[in-house]
């Protein structure tokens, strides 16, 4: 019987079903920060971010080469991929409504699914192979490689965001196309164009698979492009797999830091794009 | 007297829909022409094909003439860029750049351009001919997004005016207002008539009748009537045009 | 006709249209009782058209009101608003003849409490005509039929040569004996009112013409 | 005056619209459109050197085995030259499928929860711990899963499913924590905010007079989300769906740390495994010659065929199911 | 009075005031100079009214025009509807007005051709109220003051019985000498034109109270 | 006879903003009630508060009664959801569920309802009191989105009108249409009359004129004026609803 009573219990059925929804996705989380940060801040101190990493049995250390390394590689990323993936990106807003366009938006899409390990063993062949040695570059061209699409997608985007008639507008004043794009549309799209970068360089220094043999790892301070660089993701995950436990320890303290170096980048485009709204 | 704008069997086409059929008409200057007809029978098509927005759209493609001041917009010599800024467009809903204040987006067209001169004189100016100086004259280094929607689409005629257009094309510049936003619009439209050309396109009949000289009415693409407004609208020839304006359609 | 997208609409104008021609009824039956009783010397008659023209006043308030209504409610546009208008005034010449039959009917009560004149033909003739052109001209306003009107309008100038002649022929009998002034004099208000009978019958058929064409013909010499 | 018939018989009307040249363009517009061509082949050049290195570097392999036997092969034996991909890619399989069965349900709830059910002040506390989910990188994931859900596992959770379940082959073997069941449990994790953001992004695309529609109607709140929302937002939430299973395919640090790192097939979701991704990043970097290497970018190869042919598939039944009434005309 | 948004509205409402008031005061002094032209026998004054009339008929059309117009671009409504509309009746008794004084110089010329009756000093008494019912009519109009309409309307009665004086008057002066049929009768018709004249300032009387108040007053007997 | 619709002292509130202030009217049954005011006047949150879709915004709260055949929405026992079938809605922008058929378009109300019936009967009932089975008799199983602006506004009608509600609110159900299908619209509103009572907001006074037999005028929350249609377009009582309908506005 469909009774009023009875489709209003399914009503309140249905509605604490999906409220249990949000109580089971937040277990992980809140298990995994409070891990991250109560066994990541015993280990914190002011030289586990400047030190060398300590070998197996000695006390203190830290991951300084490996904060450096992560910085190093992403900014060889971002010198890379933004401008080809933002190009890219305000290619297919401004141009991309032909077939070409579409084919282009398409392979773009489709590759920001491509796993990241796969684009690893390209940069490896890339730039590993041909050097002959893993090298910060290397990593910095998959990171790279990886950021392209999504960049090229959410700029995309941003810039769809853009109203039409304020082009329209603009051509209407006799501005011509090129000003127009990039004195009214780009213009209008920059702070969210500037979030986008950040989300993506925030994901990229969160990368771990296509660094593991391409940057490979180094136990030293490195600020060469042709040598292996540490970096802080592959840095957790040697320490995470080791069989010391006080490594295990260190690989919380380094994902903590991980963590605040990735939330800080992530919370930086928040603002921007709040601020944007605003 | 040369008339300011005209048109000589324009026909348009969107692909191979064929938008505008063989449309002729001439406007004066320093009168206002209104474009009345049921949805869809080319109104926004005509106006752009005035300034060559249309070809702007992927696809489109157009033949016939158009002439202002007795030169054809399709003319070899004829910079499109140029030529818009000679034919000024206001749009149905107004699109002031959200990023610029209300002082900038009156000179954008120059700035953008790179034109120098007194901007400030300038401002007032066009702001004073749009009927929006007194609203905005202390608030001119705010956010043009922090006006209401009728200032807004007053700013933007003032920045379609600032460019010192000689045609202001007008498609349906007051359907997203209220009725008092619109009351301005129509008095500012008047009295824009005294130095400019005016070509509006709307859907609100009583509005053509009350701001327009000479009303064309089209109908699945064609210019079924075009005469004074008066006449159109007391007394048209054409009984398809009778029809529209009593109601009688469909 | 073609209707209106809006049916409502219709039956509004149709409704005002009907509202004009009962109205245009009651008024050529008025004429045509008035001068019944006048020749008939029936006083009773006579009376009957005063009450009738209550009616004939009610409508055209009536008919005001729903022209009024039709233009707030309606914005009429060309040929609905030519209509609309030429309602409005149409109904106040229609009026203003129900009050013109009034008036005869008056004299002729006035006229039965004296002994008659002798017959005068000619007062008949012309209330015939004054009859048949309000008819003409409520047929070309029903008909929208503009030849029609202009026929009205020419006739017009019979119904004023033969008032002329009846305006000689009763200031003739009045000369020949001044008993009959008073009663003679009565007549000739009786018919100088059959003569703006037509000339409002004119009007009627000048504002037909301007409802169909769209052009006023009214005083032709005095145009810009 | 003009009128249409004056018009008509004053110029015959062109039937088809002309062989326009296309609009002359003054020339700092047509190098901004040459530049920016330029830029949009950037993403072509990028799809073409991926697809060319993995050929380049994984052919070899594939030469070697024979496409057929390096796919069904179940022997993985690096010593010997012997590659056979089915191991990983049952193990990817696996973990993607118990991945998904927990997510989809868990975001699409949690996505309605937020968008359609909960007062405004609930949502936007809610909505920045799921964002910090998505940012979190995965080998914290790996890390999470290893020193915590492992243990778990082992004890108490994998004990208790065997005697609930254990009928099922799924839930039988003995409870070691690292396996299918970890991997998959992680992945859940990680995939859960991808489709439940894409979920709440479609969602919050549906026209909210929709939705007043339906209550308008006298629907419940649940009716009103059951027949006009999802059926609305049916579309982007298989695409969602793809999307987070595309995702989990592809997902390595995690699954590495979690999965066990056995070149096996099992039916028990106990019993530890390999997936495509774990392999390449275990061997890759040491691998023990040429052809070793050259059978990992096979792998690599195979992954990205497989994530590739599903992302097309994702796009193409969007389409096909946005030709439907999914979109009020616009 | 508050202006309307839309200034350009105010101005063409003031257009047709103004044009409403330059017939009105054509009019007024038509009726005056007529009058003069008969008292002082001055054809050639009695002519200028003739052409004074094609201004008013002008006048006629162009304020129908500009009431079609405002209905057709401004779609009044409640005040403005009810001024527009009183404008298009008004103008015809105000155009009718005019059509009467020109009938009566018409008769002053006539009798100018033939010897001077004895003054009747009534006729000019007549005259004078006409003249100022008119103009009380149309100040009530401009002002839109009911009261002094209402003032117009209870006025009429004075000028109706000042008529019935003089028709008598004018029937004896028949009576008394056959000779004076002709023109005393012209002198009748003179003054049933004042009396029609006072009757259509009673119209634009009754038509400014619905105009300000939004009550037809008109025909208070026949209401349903 | 006692009013269909009987609203005392309502007010209402977004947060702090004071939205409503003490509005009172009564609708008779069987007539069409309009609401005309500038906008932000609160025309559509008063609407919106005589079927409790009010308290659905976030923030929004009320006080005061309205009552429904004497019975007011507030009391306990009145269950909301039973309540919006008596009282059903339109909205301005037609909202077809687009997933489903016309058809089921037109009997989702009854089958949410899980009321049993002659579908096929009920749906042309439906379809012909809101003027729309002749045009789509034919193509009933075919999706709602394919029908015209207008087509999908008469649908949504006779969705609403197939639960068989006993007042009908319109909230500016025409403006996004063009003249023809309003003209269509304001017809059907008329005749619906006969077996409903209808409230419609609308900005445009002459289609208030045009279809109610009632008209209330809003302005800044307050109701100014409520009278007979006819009364309020000829002769208002209050010099704010004179102003606002000469357009004396602002
Ligand atoms: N960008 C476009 N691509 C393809 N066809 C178009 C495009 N814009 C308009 N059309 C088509 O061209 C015809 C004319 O459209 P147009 O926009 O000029 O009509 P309109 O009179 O402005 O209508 P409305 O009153 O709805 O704005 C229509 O049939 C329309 O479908
Ligand atoms: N969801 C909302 N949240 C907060 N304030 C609102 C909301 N909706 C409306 N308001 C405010 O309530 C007031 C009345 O709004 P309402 O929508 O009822 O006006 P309206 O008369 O329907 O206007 P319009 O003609 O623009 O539709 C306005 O001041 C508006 O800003
Ligand atoms: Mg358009
Ligand atoms: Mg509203
Ligand atoms: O009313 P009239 O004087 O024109 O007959």
């Amino acid at each position: 019987m469909n009774s009023l009573m009875a489709r209003r219990a399914v009503n309140w059925i249905m509605t604490g079903l999906c409220g249990l929804a949000l109580a089971i996705a937040l277990v992980p989380l809140v298990s995994l920060l409070w891990l991250v940060i109560s066994r990541g801040l015993a280990g914190l101190s002011w030289s586990f971010f400047t030190a060398l990493p300590a070998p197996v049995g000695e006390t203190g250390g830290g991951v300084g080469n490996a904060i450096a390394g992560t910085l190093y590689i992403v900014g060889i990323a971002c010198l890379i991929g933004v401008p080809f993936g933002v190009g890219a990106g305000v290619y297919l807003a401004e141009r991309g409504d032909t077939r070409l366009g579409d084919g282009i938006r398409f392979i773009a899409e489709v590759l920001s699914g491509v796993p990241s390990i796969v684009v690893g063993i390209v940069a490896y062949g890339l730039v590993v192979i041909p050097m002959r040695r893993f090298s910060a570059l290397a990593g910095g061209v998959a990171l790279a490689v990886l950021m392209v699409p999504t960049l090229a997608r959410s700029t995309e985007e941003l810039i769809r965001l853009v109203p039409h008639e304020l082009r329209e507008a603009s051509l209407a004043l006799g501005v011509p196309q090129w000003r127009t794009s990039l004195r009214v549309v780009l213009r209008t799209a920059l702070g969210g164009i500037m979030t986008a970068i950040l989300l993506t360089v925030a994901r990229a220094a969160g990368e771990t698979a296509p660094l593991l043999f391409t940057s490979l790892n180094n136990q030293y301070w490195n600020w060469r492009a042709d040598q292996p660089t540490a970096s802080l993701t592959v840095q957790i995950y040697n320490y995470a797999v080791s069989p010391y436990a006080e490594w295990h320890d260190r690989a919380w303290t380094s994902a903590l830091i991980l963590l605040l170096l990735v939330g800080s980048l992530a919370l930086a485009g928040r603002l921007l794009s709040r601020r944007r709204v605003r | 007297m040369r008339p300011k704008v005209e048109v000589r069997s324009l026909n348009a086409w969107f692909k191979a829909n064929h938008a505008l059929r063989n449309v002729s008409l001439t406007v004066p200057a320093n009168t206002v022409l209104a474009i009345i007809g049921p949805s869809g029978c080319g109104k926004t098509t005509f106006v752009r094909c005035l300034n060559r927005m249309h070809e702007l759209v992927p696809g489109a493609c157009q033949s016939g003439n158009v002439l202002v001041d007795g030169q054809d917009l399709h003319a070899r010599r004829v910079d499109p860029v140029n030529l818009r800024r000679r034919v000024g467009m206001v749009f149905q809903r107004a699109n002031p750049f959200p990023t610029m204040t209300i002082f900038d987006n009156v000179v954008a067209g120059l700035k953008l351009n790179g034109v120098r001169g007194d901007y400030p004189a300038l401002v007032e100016k066009s702001l004073r001919q749009a009927a929006l100086w007194d609203e905005v004259k202390d608030r001119l280094r705010q956010s043009a997004v922090s006006l209401s929607g009728g200032q807004q689409q007053r700013l933007c005629i003032a920045r379609a005016l600032a460019v010192d257009p000689e045609v202001l094309l007008m498609d349906e510049p007051a359907s997203a207002l209220d009725p008092i936003a619109t009351a301005r619009i129509e008095e500012l439209i008047r009295g824009l008539r005294e130095s400019l050309t005016i070509v509006i396109v709307t859907h609100n009949m009583q509005q053509a009748a009350r701001v327009s000289d000479s009303t064309a009415f089209f109908y699945m693409g064609e210019l079924i009537e075009h005469g004074p407004t008066e006449q159109i609208f007391t007394n048209p020839r054409e009984s398809r045009t009778e029809d529209y304006v009593t109601g009688k359609f469909g | 006709m073609k209707a209106h997208t809006d049916k409502t609409y219709d039956l509004q104008l149709d409704d005002l249209r009907n509202k004009l021609l009962t109205l245009g009824g009651y008024v050529e039956t008025e004429i045509a009782t008035t001068m019944r009783a006048l020749t008939e010397r029936d006083s009773k008659l006579a009376e009957t058209v005063i009450g009738q023209d209550r009616e004939v006043n009610r409508l055209e308030i009536e008919i005001d009101e729903a022209c009024r209504r039709l233009l707030v409610l309606r914005q009429p546009a060309a040929s609905d608003l030519r209509f609309i208008t030429t309602a409005l005034k149409i109904v106040v010449d229609l009026e203003r003849i129900g009050d013109l039959a009034v008036n005869i009917a008056e004299r002729a009560i006035d006229l039965n409490q004296s002994p008659p004149l002798k017959p005068i033909p000619d007062l008949s003739r012309l209330a015939d005509l004054g009859q048949r052109q309000v008819r003409a001209a409520l047929d070309a306003f029903v008909e929208a039929d503009p030849d029609k009107a202009e026929q009205v309008i020419k006739n017009d100038d019979l119904l004023d040569s033969l008032y002329h002649n009846l305006v000689n022929e009763l200031l003739a009998l009045m000369m020949e004996d001044p008993r009959n002034i008073r009663r003679a004099n009565s007549l000739l208000f009786v018919a100088k009112h059959l003569e703006r009978i037509g000339d409002h019958a004119t009007n009627v058929a000048e504002m037909v013409i301007y409802m169909v064409r769209g052009t006023d013909i009214r005083h032709p010499g005095s145009r810009k | 005056m003009q009128t249409a018939s004056e018009i008509a018989t004053a110029a015959r009307e062109p039937e088809r619209p002309p062989e326009s040249a296309p609009a002359r363009v003054n020339v700092p517009d047509r190098v901004w459109s040459g530049s920016l061509l330029l830029l949009g082949f950037a993403v072509l050049a990028v799809a073409a050197i991926i697809v060319a290195e993995l050929v380049h570097i994984g052919g070899p392999a594939i030469s070697h085995t024979g496409v057929l036997a390096f796919v069904r092969n179940s022997v993985w034996d690096v010593t010997r030259d012997v590659f056979g991909a089915l191991p990983f890619i049952y193990g990817t399989l696996v973990t993607s499928a118990v991945a998904l069965v927990l997510a989809l349900p868990i975001s699409v709830g949690l996505a309605l929860f937020l968008t359609e059910m909960a007062p405004p002040s609930v949502r936007s506390i809610v909505s920045f711990p799921i964002s910090l989910l998505a940012g979190i990188p995965s080998v914290v994931y790996g890390l999470w899963g290893l020193f915590v859900l492992v243990p778990l596992l082992r004890r108490p959770i994998e004990p208790l499913l065997a005697k609930t379940l254990g009928f099922l082959p799924l839930f039988q073997g003995p409870p070691i924590g690292l396996g299918y069941l970890a991997a998959g449990i992680v992945l859940a994790i990680m995939i859960l905010p991808t489709i439940t953001s894409i979920a709440i992004e479609v969602l919050q695309t549906v026209p909210g007079t929709l939705r007043e529609a339906a209550l308008a109607l006298g629907a419940t709140r649940w009716e009103a989300i059951r027949v006009s929302v999802l059926p609305y937002a049916r579309a982007g939430i298989v695409g969602a769906t793809m999307l987070g299973l595309g995702r989990a395919l592809g997902e390595t640090m995690a699954v590495t740390m979690v999965i066990g790192n056995s070149p096996s097939i099992r039916a028990s979701l106990f019993a530890p495994g390999y997936s495509l991704p774990a392999v390449i990043a275990n061997e890759f970097a040491e691998a023990s010659g040429d052809l070793h290497t050259a059978a990992l970018a096979a792998l690599g190869l195979l992954l990205f065929a497989v994530t590739v042919a599903l992302n097309v598939a994702a796009r193409l039944l969007v389409r096909i199911s946005r030709r439907g009434p999914t979109r009020v005309a616009a």
